[in-house]
């Protein structure tokens, strides 16, 4: 049996760039091409074009680790990583390519008594917005995932956990080819090797982008180019309130099945899935300085095997078998921003730092709105830059505290 | 009534040929917070018989130890009982001066032998080699998960200033690393 | 683990610094006269080069002094002779 | 001896076991050589074909046979060293964990060197012998058991000696020399900005360490790695038996062991004819050579050989018996019976850890691979590892590495180092760049072998439109193995160059990422684990507490005590008793971990007055007040007290979590934006131990401790304090209430802390409390804890705490925020109580609060939540504090909590809920 699902035979083309576009979007990462799907099927806009500096969805995209869930804190952003994970639950479907979308739940332990008040207020909140949750004592999290150590005896125990039987993982790339393929087949062009090196802006404007393979012209540009959204909005003089740091994954060798579900520690800063094909999948903590340069340092992973072994004292003998970074943008409330911009036809999406996958539909679904109609649809409103001057923070670090 | 506590004072010292370590409790410790270009700083250098150390991660041995913490900061340490505080006081006179008494802030294990070198390069990153960390150094810096201040003595001796609260991990940390050079059976081994 | 020259300890492990962002952001000398897009300014944006970008790093395991350093934020060097106390 | 071991050759006898067989092999031997010498062809199924594989290379590049050792998944049985009682099972690409606790120790050691040279073959020999003369600092690493490099694997000599011979010494003699460290076994496994090196040594089950990791900071690097032999894709390239000729001569050379009877073999290159003769010369029989060249540049020593051919099928299903070669420009094949294929494409310099440098690479067209262009780091690139293949070349190009090395460090190279004398090398024949056999089909060509990835695989990929080797990686899954690629990288790019027809130059490869060879988990979390994972932090009463039977709570690193349980008491009961004895009695609590700030010069006053949103230059000397304060962005960030205890010298407190945080945040405000102030701050938080007494009787225990101290209300008013004796100890003592009674926090020298508690307990009348009193007896009086009832989105003016925003002030660090649209909402959540219907409802701390009885369609608005509840014997009831939107405007309202399907009612009350007047705090 071969583990690789049967591909299809075609996934996308690789076109010229035309002079112009209706609408250019900057960044062919997950965002980027379930923003041109969207506007294709549920719009029927698709005199659109995907610019991509690299290989498309090389990214965040190709980096990630790949969870998803909706048990955010706050009303705002429950009701954007809702709507995505809905979309999720019928997306092989829709895109008629297997995405390996696995509801296997989401673990969120809790080591310390805060820890605990904040899962229990999120849980609390999560169920009044119809999000599936639970709060589970440390025999309840044993059941579920057997291997963690539930042990008293440890540093920092397991208080009890957050469990969202609804959340999952799903296969990154399979994703973005996915949202590529169908994106193609409605006459989105996808462009690779495409760097986007200006956006030309006029009587304040958009007129066009400036690439390293030519002007193109572009009634709207929507930026969905993640770590480097600042440098790309700064050619038009837009200031966006983001910081760029490399975030670090790492996998094990192939191991047979023995984590059954995905869990998330934020105090002790681990975060572990196994993979369909048997790696383990972990992350940690951004390193804490800005940085493009896509490499991390190294004394963040010996820390974070450290913690990972005191909760799962058998991954002991797994050896790391390759480590990367991706670089995230991160904004000072942790919440992404998703909307327009002082320039005019200049869209934005950007900062959602450690956490965007999960969202990949829903912000293409959202971002896709915002461009078709010129204006944010109801769930990436509170999203916006002016938040910032008005100071109606949607702050998910304060409380709940949970990255990814 | 109940006598004085150390940090330490349940820890049992290691003492073998190779690698001693021990608790040096109780010592007098002043934080001393100067401009080193003031008068005040000469005068108090004076009254600890040699001037404040201001080569970065130096520091001088004279009527107390004064260990160069930072550029206008220092951590002046004398015998256990010594009322440095009014030594330096006194020399200060009204200049604008930090002089905080912090005695019991920080505790003192005493790493020697030819061995202390490698123990501490288990969990402090800079290089002691004797070359560059040889008698007259000292640097604030991590060891294993604590911030310490650590000195170099003669004879491959070190002090390590280590945070009250932080000195029964620490003394763990170095039992347990300290295993590795020490006759079978001297440390029991968690 | 980067290599970041305290200008007074000389050069130490990035474990033992604190990193403050973008240098130079002067507290506002009179905040009651910003608007509310001037103090959001403040507050909330800062420069995110990639490329030279001047930050302030904090060395915070030793003699905790705050610095600044000119760092190339798309290869990690620090440049030389471009670290101020 | 076993039975394909070379006659002669010596051993102590080794026994192991492999898929529940025994077998005996000898010392030295990996168990891929001793399974060889016993025959063993197959390892193991692969694991998405169920194709047998056997053992293709000699090291770390093995991309088949995996094995599990005990509890350790997923080893390559070529880097396996064989030991008494090994117990090995061939694995299918899968490992698998056990239960079994890993009792072995792992650590990690920091080491500084001028120079380091990875790599113990002669081009790192020689560069750490010239670096080591200059008296240079230099650390050689190498991942082998034995020096040499691949000098074991060759037998050539050096110096007139055999090669290994020659390493040993060479090693032998570095070890021995002050200031050089010679690390074996050690794989320098990733390469980190500013010459920042990671090693790991494996020092063996019974060391002391099993797993040594190696965090090297080098000031000059030498990568003297050596070169991958490369393979080439063709049908049935799979088979047992098909092993890269390299490899088959290290058996041979290294271990004695002879891989097959008889071999064919495939070349496009020079070197496998010394492999060739070497294996002949074993009592291999070679039945012929196959070289993709028209014309190959020495003689087969008698051997057919068969120029412009290539492999175009292997036969045997289970491992190779015979080889059919065609000529390359098609044309009738010929199969010729052989148990051995042995195959060289070429070389490739191991170029990993330069690439992880942040060095470019670039296409060498001369050797057909990926060299080292230019360099981003302190580092040299030596021998092998740069496309210097003879061995004279690589002792030179070693040994001047070495030397560049040294002086680049600031050492002078005296004298010349002597090259040692090796055999003339006929000048190499150019190679011939062949990666894939053309086939009708492609389905047997295997580019990545673990994997099981074919040639049509690939091909499928670029079908599919995939133009990028990263597209195509993810697409097939090839060079994403255990080996990490090492063999099938280059070879699929160059597969992907075949099939779009461009150069493999413009491709590149895919990305080097450390780790470089796999490393455990373990062996990474190294001593920081169990009891030394995180410092866990004491105050100087903590065995006192252990011995009264406290549970601890932990509050970031520090160990506090939770409450002190009675015989047969549950937590409930024991928190309501201790509460009791505060409210009527008096009690006690190690209060210590409280930060504290020494804050002294002329200009403390005002700097505390731009920290804290209230004024505290009005402070009067002797006393003390509550504080708060904000960051820029208007949100409470901690609270505590300040005691003035000069014009120019306070005391400032601190929540037990946030010490650190503001003892920095001080710093950088005065040394950042107001360095003009003349201020020094001194952390002194555990220069002190602080003992809070508390209750309406703790006047009097006070009186009796501290005879000399007039504590009569008037003498000693709320919010001052006295420097005094108590017990006969120097002590500082405040009159603060955290808890709405008579109280009093007593402050000694930190020696002192137990001898002063003791006497407090020697009274006889005082309880011990814990932090969940503490908690209870401030939430009845409405004091927010930081943290718990805020989450930093919370403002002063919505702790209800006006009072504590000066409007006097010009500014303050937060007053501009205060004026925000957001901040000056009304409806922002306020901080309120909650009494339930039920007064024996304990509501949840973080359940949240609705309007209505019954609850709607989600979404529901929330209005807010509780952030701290508990049972009050005061009260006679349950109580909450919460944030509730307009919650101020809502006092009598009733409110719900929905519960598991319950809607419970609340009233919203006045977040003070015991004693209002405060009557009760001067006792
Ligand atoms: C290690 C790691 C772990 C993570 N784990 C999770 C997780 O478990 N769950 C989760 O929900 N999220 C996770 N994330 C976050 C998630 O990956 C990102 O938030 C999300 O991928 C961002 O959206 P994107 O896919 O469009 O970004 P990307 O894939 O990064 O897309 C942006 C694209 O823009 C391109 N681009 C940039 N500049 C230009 C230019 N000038 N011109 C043209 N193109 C340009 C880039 O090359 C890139 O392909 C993780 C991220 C990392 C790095
Ligand atoms: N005839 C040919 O075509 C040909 C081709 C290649 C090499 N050679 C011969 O091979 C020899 C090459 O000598 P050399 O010194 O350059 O290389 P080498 O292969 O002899 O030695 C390199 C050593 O470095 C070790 N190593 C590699 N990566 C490591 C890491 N990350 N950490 C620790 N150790 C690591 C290897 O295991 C090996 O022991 C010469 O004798 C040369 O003639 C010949
Ligand atoms: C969920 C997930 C699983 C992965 N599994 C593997 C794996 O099994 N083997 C492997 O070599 N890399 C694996 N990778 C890492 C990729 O090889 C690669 O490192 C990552 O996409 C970043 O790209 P880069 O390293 O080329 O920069 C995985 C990555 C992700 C996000
Ligand atoms: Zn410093």
């Amino acid at each position: 049996m071969r583990d690789v699902p049967e591909h299809p035979d075609w996934l996308w083309s690789s076109p010229e760039p035309k002079r112009s576009y209706d609408v250019v979007i900057v960044g062919g990462g997950g965002h980027g091409l379930a923003t041109a799907y969207y506007l294709a099927k549920n719009h029927g806009i698709t005199d659109v074009a995907v610019l991509e500096r690299g290989w498309l969805a090389g990214g965040n995209m190709a980096r990630n680790t790949t969870i998803i869930r909706s048990n955010y804190l706050w009303d705002e952003s429950a009701g954007i990583y809702e709507h995505a994970l809905k979309l999720w639950e019928g997306l092989e479907d829709d895109l008629g390519y297997p995405i390996l979308f696995s509801q296997r739940g989401v673990l969120n332990l809790a080591h310390s008594l805060q820890d605990v008040r904040d899962s229990v207020r999120r849980v609390h909140a999560n169920r009044l917005n119809g999000v599936d949750a639970e709060w589970l004592g440390p025999d309840e999290v044993k059941e579920i995932c057997p291997i963690v150590n539930v042990s008293p005896d440890v540093r920092y125990p397991v208080l009890g956990a957050t469990y969202q039987p609804r959340a999952g993982i799903a296969k990154h790339d399979y994703v973005a080819w996915g949202f590529a393929r169908a994106a193609a087949a409605m006459g989105v062009h996808l462009i690779e090797n495409c760097e986007v090196t200006g956006v030309e802006v006029a009587g304040g404007r958009v007129q066009a982008v400036q690439t390293t393979k030519g002007r193109i012209a572009a009634g709207t540009v929507a930026l969905s180019a993640a770590g480097h959204s600042s440098v790309v909005a700064a050619t038009a003089g837009v200031e966006l309130p983001v910081q760029t740091h490399p975030l670090q994954a790492l996998v094990s060798e192939l191991l047979e099945p023995v984590h059954p579900t995905v869990v998330m520690s934020n105090a002790v800063h681990v975060y572990v899935s196994q993979a369909h094909k048997g790696e383990l999948v972990m992350g940690a903590g951004i390193d804490p300085y800005n940085s493009y340069r896509q490499r991390g340092a190294f004394h963040i992973i010996e820390q974070q095997m450290s913690a990972a072994l005191e909760l799962f004292p058998i991954f002991a003998r797994a050896h790391v078998l390759r480590t990367w970074a991706g670089i995230v943008d991160v904004t000072p409330d942790a919440s992404p921003v998703v909307g327009k911009t002082p320039v005019d036809g200049l869209l934005v999406n950007c900062g959602w730092g450690t956490g965007g996958f999960k969202a990949t539909p829903g912000v293409g679904w959202c971002y896709a709105h915002t461009i078709a109609h010129g204006e944010p649809h109801p769930l990436n409103a509170p999203f916006s830059l002016e938040r910032f001057t008005t100071g109606a923070l949607v702050d998910e670090h304060g409380a709940a505290a949970v990255a990814h | 009534m109940a006598e004085r506590l150390s940090p330490l004072a349940r820890f049992t010292p290691v003492s073998a040929d190779d690698l001693r370590i021990a608790e040096i409790p109780f010592l007098t410790q002043i934080n001393l917070r100067v401009d080193p270009k003031s008068r005040a700083a000469a005068d108090i250098g004076v009254a600890l018989g040699a001037p404040l150390p201001t080569e970065p991660g130096t520091c001088t041995s004279a009527d107390a130890d004064v260990l160069w913490m930072g550029p206008d900061e220092w951590l002046v340490v004398g015998a256990r009982g010594h009322d440095l505080e009014a030594t330096i006081r006194a020399a200060a006179g009204t200049a604008h001066v930090g002089i905080t008494d912090v005695s019991a802030q920080r505790t003192v294990v005493a790493v020697d032998g030819p061995r202390s070198r490698d123990l501490l390069a288990h969990g402090c990153a800079l290089d002691l080699h004797p070359r560059v960390f040889g008698p007259g150094r000292c640097a604030q810096t991590m060891l294993a998960r604590a911030q310490v201040v650590l000195a170099a003595r003669e004879d491959d001796g070190f002090r390590v200033f280590v945070r009250s609260s932080f000195a029964g991990y620490l003394a763990d940390w170095l039992l347990d690393a300290a295993a590795e050079y020490l006759p079978e059976g001297t440390v029991t081994s968690r | 683990m980067l290599l970041i020259p305290c200008p007074w300890c000389g050069p130490r492990d990035e474990a033992e610094f604190h990193y403050g962002g973008q240098a130079h952001v002067a507290y506002p000398e009179n905040p009651a006269a910003l608007s509310d897009e001037e103090w959001a300014r403040y507050l909330f944006f800062r420069d995110n080069p990639k490329g030279r970008f001047a930050e302030r790093w904090n060395h915070t395991a030793g003699c905790r002094r705050w610095f600044n350093a000119v760092r190339n934020t798309a290869t990690n060097e620090i440049e030389a002779g471009e670290v101020t106390a | 001896m076993t039975s394909r071991r070379m006659t002669g050759w010596q051993g102590e006898t080794v026994r192991f076991r492999f898929d529940g067989r025994d077998y005996e092999g000898v010392r030295g031997d990996t168990l891929a050589s001793a399974l060889l010498a016993n025959g063993v062809r197959t390892v193991a199924a692969s694991p998405a074909l169920g194709r047998p594989r056997g053992i293709y290379a000699a090291w770390t590049e093995e991309p088949n046979a995996l094995v599990q050792v005990a509890a350790e998944p997923m080893l390559q049985a070529t880097t396996v060293e064989l030991r008494d009682g090994l117990d090995a099972h061939g694995l299918s690409g899968r490992g698998r964990l056990t239960d079994e606790t890993d009792t072995a120790r792992y650590d990690a050691v920091h080491a500084h060197c001028d120079v380091l040279v990875v790599g113990a073959g002669p081009a790192g020999l020689a560069a750490a012998t010239v670096a080591a003369e200059t008296g240079a600092r230099v650390i050689i690493a190498d991942d082998r058991p034995i020096a040499g490099g691949s000098l074991p694997d060759t037998a050539e000599t050096v110096g007139g000696v055999a090669g290994a011979e020659w390493a040993a010494a060479t090693l032998d003699a570095l070890d021995g020399r002050p200031d050089i460290r010679v690390l074996r076994r050690t794989s320098v496994f990733g390469y980190y900005d500013d010459n920042y090196l990671v090693a790991v040594e494996r020092r063996g089950e019974h060391a002391h360490s099993r797993e040594r990791v190696w965090r090297i900071r080098a000031r000059r690097v030498v990568l003297a790695t050596g070169a991958h032999e490369r393979p080439i894709a063709f049908a049935g390239n799979d088979r047992p038996g098909v092993m890269l000729a390299g490899s088959a001569r290290a058996y041979a050379n290294r271990h004695g062991v002879l891989p097959g009877d008889r071999a064919v073999v495939f070349t496009t290159n020079d070197s496998a004819y010394a492999a060739a003769r070497d294996l002949a010369a074993a009592g291999v029989e070679i039945a012929a050579i196959v070289d993709t060249r028209a014309t190959p540049s020495r003689g087969g020593d008698g051997v057919e050989i068969l120029t412009g051919h290539v492999v175009t099928a292997v036969g045997g299903d289970d491992g190779v018996s015979s080889v059919t070669v065609s000529p390359s420009d098609g044309g009738a094949g010929r199969e010729i019976e052989a148990d051995l294929l042995l195959v060289s494409g070429g070389w490739s310099p191991l170029v990993h850890l330069f690439s992880q440098s942040g060095g470019d690479l670039r296409h060498d067209d001369g050797i057909g691979s990926f060299v080292p262009a230019s360099a981003r780091q302190a580092v040299e690139v030596a021998g092998a590892a740069r496309g210097v293949f003879t061995l004279a070349g690589c002792l030179e190009d070693g040994a001047a590495a070495g030397a560049r090395a040294a002086e680049a460090a600031g050492f002078r190279v005296e004298g010349t180092f002597e090259v040692p004398r090796t055999p003339d090398e006929d000048p190499a024949a150019p190679a011939e760049h062949l990666w894939l056999v053309p086939g009708a089909d492609y389905s047997t060509h295997f580019v990545d072998l673990q994997r099981d990835v074919t040639v049509a695989d690939v091909m499928r990929a670029t079908g599919a439109g995939l133009r990028s080797v990263e597209h195509v990686k993810r697409y097939t899954t090839a060079g994403t193995a255990h080996d990490q690629g090492k063999l099938s990288g280059v070879l699929t790019s160059a597969v992907v160059g075949h099939a779009l027809g461009l150069p493999l130059g413009d491709l590149g490869t895919t990305t080097f990422r450390a780790p470089y060879v796999p490393v455990g988990f373990a062996t990474l979390a190294g001593r920081h684990r169990g009891a030394l994972h995180d410092p866990v932090r004491t105050t100087s009463l903590h065995e006192w507490h252990v011995a009264y039977g406290a549970p601890f709570e932990n509050v970031g690193q520090w160990k506090r005590p939770w409450y002190y349980p009675r015989a047969g008491e549950d937590m409930e009961t024991a928190v309501l008793r201790e509460c009791g004895a505060v409210r009527e009695s008096v009690g006690a609590m190690d209060a210590s971990t409280l930060g504290k700030i020494d804050v002294q010069g002329p200009d403390a006053a005002e700097f505390l007055d731009r920290i804290y949103t209230n004024m505290m230059s009005t402070l009067k000397v002797g006393a003390i007040r509550y504080g708060v304060m904000c960051r820029p962005d208007g949100m409470v960030f901690d609270d505590g007290t300040v005691i003035r205890l000069a014009d120019d010298r306070f005391l400032v407190t601190t929540t037990t979590g946030n010490a650190a945080a503001v003892l920095d945040w001080m710093e950088e405000w005065l040394q950042t934006e107001w360095p003009g102030l003349r201020v020094y701050c001194t952390s002194v938080t555990e220069h002190w131990a602080t003992v809070a007494l508390a209750g309406p009787g703790s006047r009097d225990v006070l009186a009796g401790l501290a005879p000399g101290l007039a504590v009569d209300a008037a003498s000693f008013p709320f919010m001052t304090w006295r420097d005094t004796e108590v017990a006969g100890l120097a002590a500082r003592v405040c009159r603060i209430s955290f808890s709405g009674e008579l109280a009093y926090e007593i402050n000694v020298n930190a020696w002192d802390g137990l001898a002063l508690w003791e006497a407090v307990m020697g009274t006889g009348v005082v309880t011990p409390y814990g932090t969940e009193t503490m908690h209870v007896l401030r939430a009845e009086k409405g004091y927010p804890i930081v943290g718990q009832d805020t989450d930093g989105t919370v403002t002063p003016a919505d702790l209800g705490m006006d009072w504590v925003v000066s409007k006097k002030k010009p500014d303050f660090i937060g007053k501009r925020s205060f004026a925000r649209a957001d901040t000056s909402r009304p409806d922002r959540k306020h901080l309120v109580g909650l009494l339930p219907a039920d007064p024996g409802r304990l509501l949840p701390e973080g359940a949240h609060l609705v309007e209505t009885s019954t609850l709607p369609e989600p979404p529901v608005p929330t209005l807010g939540h509780v952030t701290s509840s508990y049972r009050s014997a005061v009260l006679g009831s349950t109580f909450a504090l919460a944030l509730v939107s307009g919650g101020r405007d809502r006092m009598g309202e009733v409110l719900y909590v929905p519960l598991g399907g319950e809607q419970v009612p609340v009233t919203v009350t006045s977040h003070i809920l015991y004693d209002p007047e405060g009557a009760r705090r001067d006792g």
